[in-house]
């Protein structure tokens, strides 16, 4: 068999099936939380400590990353409502809604909180970053109504917010462009607030330096990051069942790409030779 | 070609210095301004929708007016449009009027289908990914050494598995994003930002019309 | 030496606390004014530095008249943000090091937060409160006033203008004589990919990324398109534009009907060539990899901002064995490209690959302007580190975004 | 028979099958949410065996999302922001708490909207360049101050800190080194000869860490997602997990 040029879909099935034994099996790894995502815990702690604390939530990612991302926003709420923070979620993509909602009606249930009291969803607007500039300068203007048509100033919990200044915490959970071309240069650039986000594996690497500057002041990043968030906040759940699968397939392409090297360097050692 | 050239670039500039200036003015006249721009903005991208949904019904309708090979597909696709149109419209007994429903034939179409094939589309690349990386990855030259090494530490270091091997590979994983991932990506932001700034800038003074189409002048 | 720093520090330390100490329970004489750099409806309050472990919280009070009822307005807990805390609106030094500041925007009344109007005289006390004890201060008045400028963003405007300056000078230099820029490698390869295709008689596909209209990447890649148009007009090889924004699309069918008027190939031009192949990142993904094993073009050029979609496109792309040249200042997906095509630009090459194409001045020149811009900042970067160092840290201080 | 037709003969027999059983077995019943699930489930594999290779049930499913999702769209552009935002307070529908001068004000959007579709013919497309012009122009504008403060001056700021002798001092000269490399090799004005040449060089090893770890992480983040779809196609339909 010729190692260099193996059918691709060998590896496809390699994958396919790393995937889906471990999920049917049942161990586990030590997890242990990095610094970005410490800084992530520590943000939602202090809040904590303010006063009447709320945070604003924003979904920026649809269906298609829902399991990077779900259980990255189970865990911020888990962690919020355990803490009593009042939480306000509003959507950033057309296909977010149905995800948000069910994550809040979820966790408010767990954690016996009522909608408009503890918390409230404004939903959808269109426009990348237009809305952000417009909660900026005026959040009623913003969001005329929740997300139930229900007038603004009649839901308790965002009445008497004005402005992106208002919240404790800014917090967005993004699968695309929202966190470094949207929040961070029409938001927290003028406006100043505190911002913390939670994104994709695939973006992570982008956003180190926005950490170190500050401008982002915590970040979980991927499966990963929601496993580690979910083991600080001692709830596992799906991204900590995940890792295993995640583990095992990691290893399996490690394993490829060595494979791959050795027989490229047998090839070119029998033709040096 | 006062009309076709010269009056968008004049508005162009209008409406770009204007927001830049009210950048630099906290006043409430200023704020109002850059809301209502962006209000603005936003609604221009619903109406472009229609000509994109044009093009691509174009498309299709045209590969069934011209029997194309798989024209029947493309019929699957007009009638799935029309099907999924329906419900938009219906908004489950409300009508268009109203706000939109969320319940219905509407969701059940997205969650089953548009969400289902969305999803599966993107977790195609976990496949294409590993084949790629597998036919790809080789210590070719110095370079190419390089990044196959990041790579591998970062993907043995950032899953709990790294941690079991060896402490290595975690720490190994944080420095190389703290440090030299940070590096080059904080040199390529500036860049790339000087770029868009001087892009800005030429479309502001009216010296990059490629967006009207066409050559220069 | 070592030991005489710290008695040194030690004894300023006793030197700053002495008078705090017997001044905890003093009333704070305090000072009010207009905000800085806003919209209106806020008033800063500032009053001395208390030092020590924090126990003294201060109260601010608000009232329409000077007579009152005072309503409380803001409570400051332990040691407080200090002027030099926002550096963009009262600057630095040792006398903001030593103000403690609060802004007022609203206070609370019988009937609830009650928000400050412009243009009104407000009259404000502070108290310091230790232990359920307030010692209140003497009263002061400000008026809370819309500003026309934002001064904390001078830097910014500064360097904006110190841009463009550079930038258009550049430009109109490059009008005038031709400029260098060096050779990008893989350019040359949409020659080559552009031949292949003509001798095969098979198409070209044509796929620039998801961005809009405004964006540089985009406008970069439909300068490019229409070099590209100008050559399949002339080797008579049939172009294909897979769009997914609509505004990308409708200027990339003028360009390239324009690229084909200008080789005088009107007749070959057709406007359905140059479509929207799904109107979301997936669908479209799914349309143009049916395309690509459907059709087999013979080169498929992909520039512009990419997102997940890239690897789908380029690896089954790969998979049909056409020529694959792409470009892209996406730099999460450029590892995709570079392992699955035949060549690509990386990040800012995009853009210079549009300028090395056209030749033409506006572009030369911008690229030019962008480069003395780079020379600046690592100008920037090296001193400023040098002198922050030998602890000088002004320019630092000069590029901090406030 | 061609292998395509066996495939999807194969394919549809094998599918109706499993669902039989399923629902046979009560591990899904006849509603509305278990009829998702299936066609959730027929969908997923349909796209999936492109990467066998292609074959009619990719295109269908393909063609499927296509329509749907043109269609998904519209409906978000018309409740959300034509409906949502223009119609109601245009015609004050119920309470909508909009002044005169709002209404007034949307008119603008409304008309450069339907300037946009002047497109469709080819007289009158010249008036689209109106619209294209605001949007690009309004997007150039709001993009130079920002980018100035969010990219340009909070970059710069934390990399010129005061450097000391220690492990986070290293760490600082090396990142400032990464930055000042990266931005030589994006020189464009100069061959990459000599010094710069060098310096370039360095920049290219910086560039291929951040490859290596962007792809480490892209791996990561698409296995999640695949995750997440095994998990639906074992638990949701098939109920093995």
């Amino acid at each position: 068999m010729d190692l260099l040029n193996i059918d691709r879909r060998i590896i496809f099935v390699f994958v396919f099936v790393g995937v889906a034994i471990p999920l049917m099996l049942d161990f586990s790894f030590p997890i242990k939380p990095t610094e970005p995502v410490i800084r992530v815990f520590d943000e939602f702690e202090r809040v904590a400590g303010e006063k009447d604390p709320v945070v604003l939530v924003s979904f920026s990612y649809g269906p298609s990353t829902e399991p990077e991302m779900q259980p990255m926003a189970m865990a911020i709420l888990r962690h919020a409502f355990s803490r009593d923070i009042k939480v306000i979620a509003i959507c950033l993509v057309a296909d977010g809604p149905g995800l948000a909602e069910q994550a809040l009606a979820q966790v408010g249930a767990e954690y016996g909180k009522e909608y408009g009291i503890d918390y409230a969803f404004l939903g959808y607007k269109p426009g990348l970053w237009a809305p952000i500039i417009n909660m900026g300068q005026d959040f009623h203007n913003a969001w005329p109504r929740d997300a139930r048509s229900t007038l603004i100033s009649d839901v308790p919990v965002a009445a008497n917010i004005r402005d992106l200044n208002d919240f404790d915490l800014v917090f967005d959970l993004a699968s695309g462009d929202s966190i470094e071309f949207w929040w961070i240069p029409f938001g927290v650039e003028k406006y100043k607030f505190p911002f913390s986000a939670g994104c994709t594996a695939v973006m992570a690497p982008d956003l180190y330096p926005f950490l170190q500057s500050n401008q982002l002041r915590g970040m979980m990043g991927g499966l990963a990051g929601a496993a580690e968030y979910e083991h600080l906040i001692e709830i596992p759940g799906s991204a900590t069942a995940g890792m295993r699968a995640q583990s095992v397939t990691h290893l399996i392409i490690v394993a490829f790409i060595l494979l791959g090297n050795a027989a490229y360097f047998a090839s070119r050692r029998k033709v040096t030779a | 070609m006062f009309l076709t050239r010269t009056m968008p670039t004049l508005l162009a500039f209008l409406f770009g210095a204007v927001a830049v200036i009210i950048y630099y003015v906290p006043h409430t006249v200023a704020q109002e301004i850059e809301r209502e721009l962006s209000l603005w903005l936003r609604i221009l991208y619903a109406f472009a929708y229609f000509l994109g949904l044009y093009s691509i019904l174009n498309l299709h309708w045209n590969r069934i007016s011209r029997r194309e090979g798989g024209w029947a597909y493309s019929g699957v696709a007009i009638a799935s449009f029309l099907v999924m149109s329906f419900f938009v419209v219906y908004n489950d007994g409300a009508g268009p009027f109203a706000p939109q429903a969320t319940a219905g034939g509407y969701q059940w179409m997205f969650t089953y289908i548009h969400v289902a094939c969305s999803s599966t589309m993107f977790s195609m690349l976990a496949f294409y990914i590993a084949s790629a990386a597998y036919r790809t990855f080789r210590a070719r030259s110095s370079d190419a050494a390089i990044l196959l090494v990041a790579a591998i530490i970062l993907m043995v270091g950032r899953v709990p598995v790294g941690r079991a091997i060896s402490d290595f590979f975690p720490e190994a994983a944080a420095w190389l994003m703290e440090v030299p991932n940070l590096a080059a990506k904080r040199g390529i932001m500036l860049g790339v930002s000087l770029g868009a700034i001087a892009t800005s800038l030429r479309i502001i003074f009216g010296i990059e019309r490629s967006y009207l189409g066409g050559g220069e002048e | 030496m070592r030991w005489r720093a710290s008695r040194v520090v030690t004894l300023l330390g006793v030197a700053v606390l002495f008078p705090v100490v017997l001044s905890a329970q003093a009333p704070p004489r305090a000072i009010a004014f207009d905000t800085p750099n806003d919209a209106g409806g806020s008033i800063t309050v500032t009053w001395p530095r208390v030092d020590g472990n924090g126990t003294t919280n201060h109260l601010v009070y608000v009232a329409t008249a000077e007579a009152g009822p005072y309503n409380l307005a803001a409570e400051v807990k332990g040691k407080g943000a200090v002027l030099s805390d926002d550096p963009g609106n009262y600057g630095r030094g040792e006398e903001q090091d030593a103000t403690h500041f609060v802004h007022v925007s609203d206070f609370t009344t019988a009937d609830g937060r009650q928000p400050l109007d412009n243009d009104v005289t407000y009259f404000i006390r502070v108290a310091a409160s230790k232990d359920g004890m307030e010692a209140r201060g003497a009263i002061t008045s400000a008026m809370a006033e819309a500003n026309f400028i934002n001064w904390a963003k001078t830097n910014n405007f500064v360097i904006g203008t110190a841009l463009s300056l550079i930038i258009l000078v550049s430009i109109s230099l490059a009008r005038r004589k031709e400029m260098f820029i060096r050779r990008i490698a893989g350019l040359e390869a949409i020659d080559e990919a552009l031949g292949r295709a003509t001798e095969m008689g098979k198409a070209v596909l044509f796929v620039h990324g998801l961005r809009e209209m405004d964006k540089i990447s985009t406008i970069a890649a439909v300068n490019i398109l229409g070099q590209v148009a100008r050559k399949t007009a002339q080797y008579d090889t049939l172009l294909k534009v897979a769009s997914y924004d609509p505004v990308v699309m409708s200027v990339s069918q003028e360009t390239v009907k324009e690229a084909y008027l200008e080789v005088g190939r009107p007749d070959a031009y057709n406007e359905d060539h140059i479509f929207v192949a799904g109107t979301d990142q997936f669908s479209y993904a799914a349309a143009v990899e049916g395309m690509m094993v459907r059709e087999r073009p013979a080169a498929h050029i992909m520039m512009g901002y990419f997102y997940a979609e890239s690897l789908l496109l380029a690896e089954t792309g790969s998979q049909t064995g056409a020529i694959q040249i792409a470009g892209t200042d996406a730099f999460t997906q450029l590892p995709f490209f570079v392992t699955t095509c035949d060549y690509t630009l990386m990040g800012e090459e995009l853009y210079a690959a549009s300028a090395y194409l056209s030749r033409e001045p506006r572009m030369l020149g911008s690229l030019k302007g962008q480069d003395i811009g780079k020379a600046f900042l690592i100008a920037a970067l090296l001193f400023g580190s040098l002198l922050a160092t030998a602890g000088m840290p002004f320019i630092t201080h000069a590029l901090a975004a406030h | 028979m061609t292998n395509d037709k066996k495939l999807f003969i194969g394919f549809v027999g094998l599918f109706a099958i499993v669902n039989a059983i399923l629902l046979g077995g009560g591990y899904l019943d006849m509603g509305w949410t278990s009829l998702g699930v299936i066609v959730a489930a027929g969908l997923t594999i349909s796209l999936y065996s492109f990467l066998y290779h292609d074959n009619p049930l990719f295109k269908l499913a393909e063609h499927i999302f296509v329509g749907v999702a043109a269609a998904y769209i519209f409906g978000i552009y018309w409740y959300q922001s034509l409906y949502g935002e223009v119609i109601v307070r245009l015609f004050s529908i119920g309470d909508d708490p909009g002044t005169t001068t709002q209404r007034l004000l949307l008119l603008v959007p409304s008309i450069l909207g339907l300037l946009i579709l002047t497109r469709l013919s080819v007289k009158t497309a010249w008036l689209s360049r109106i619209s294209f012009a605001f949007v690009v122009g309004v997007g150039a504008g709001f993009t130079i101050p920002r980018y100035i403060s969010a990219f340009v001056l909070s970059q710069i700021e934390p990399t010129i800190r005061p450097i000391t002798m220690d492990l986070d001092g290293l760490n600082l000269v090396l990142i400032m080194i990464g930055v000042i490399s990266v931005l030589v090799y994006f020189f464009f004005s100069v061959e990459h000869r000599g010094f710069v040449g060098g310096v370039s060089k360095v920049g290219i090893w910086f560039l291929m860490i951040s490859f290596g770890a962007s792809f480490g992480y892209t791996i990561m983040a698409r296995l999640s997602l695949l995750i997440g779809r095994v998990r639906f196609l074992l638990d949701d339909w098939l109920h093995v997990m």
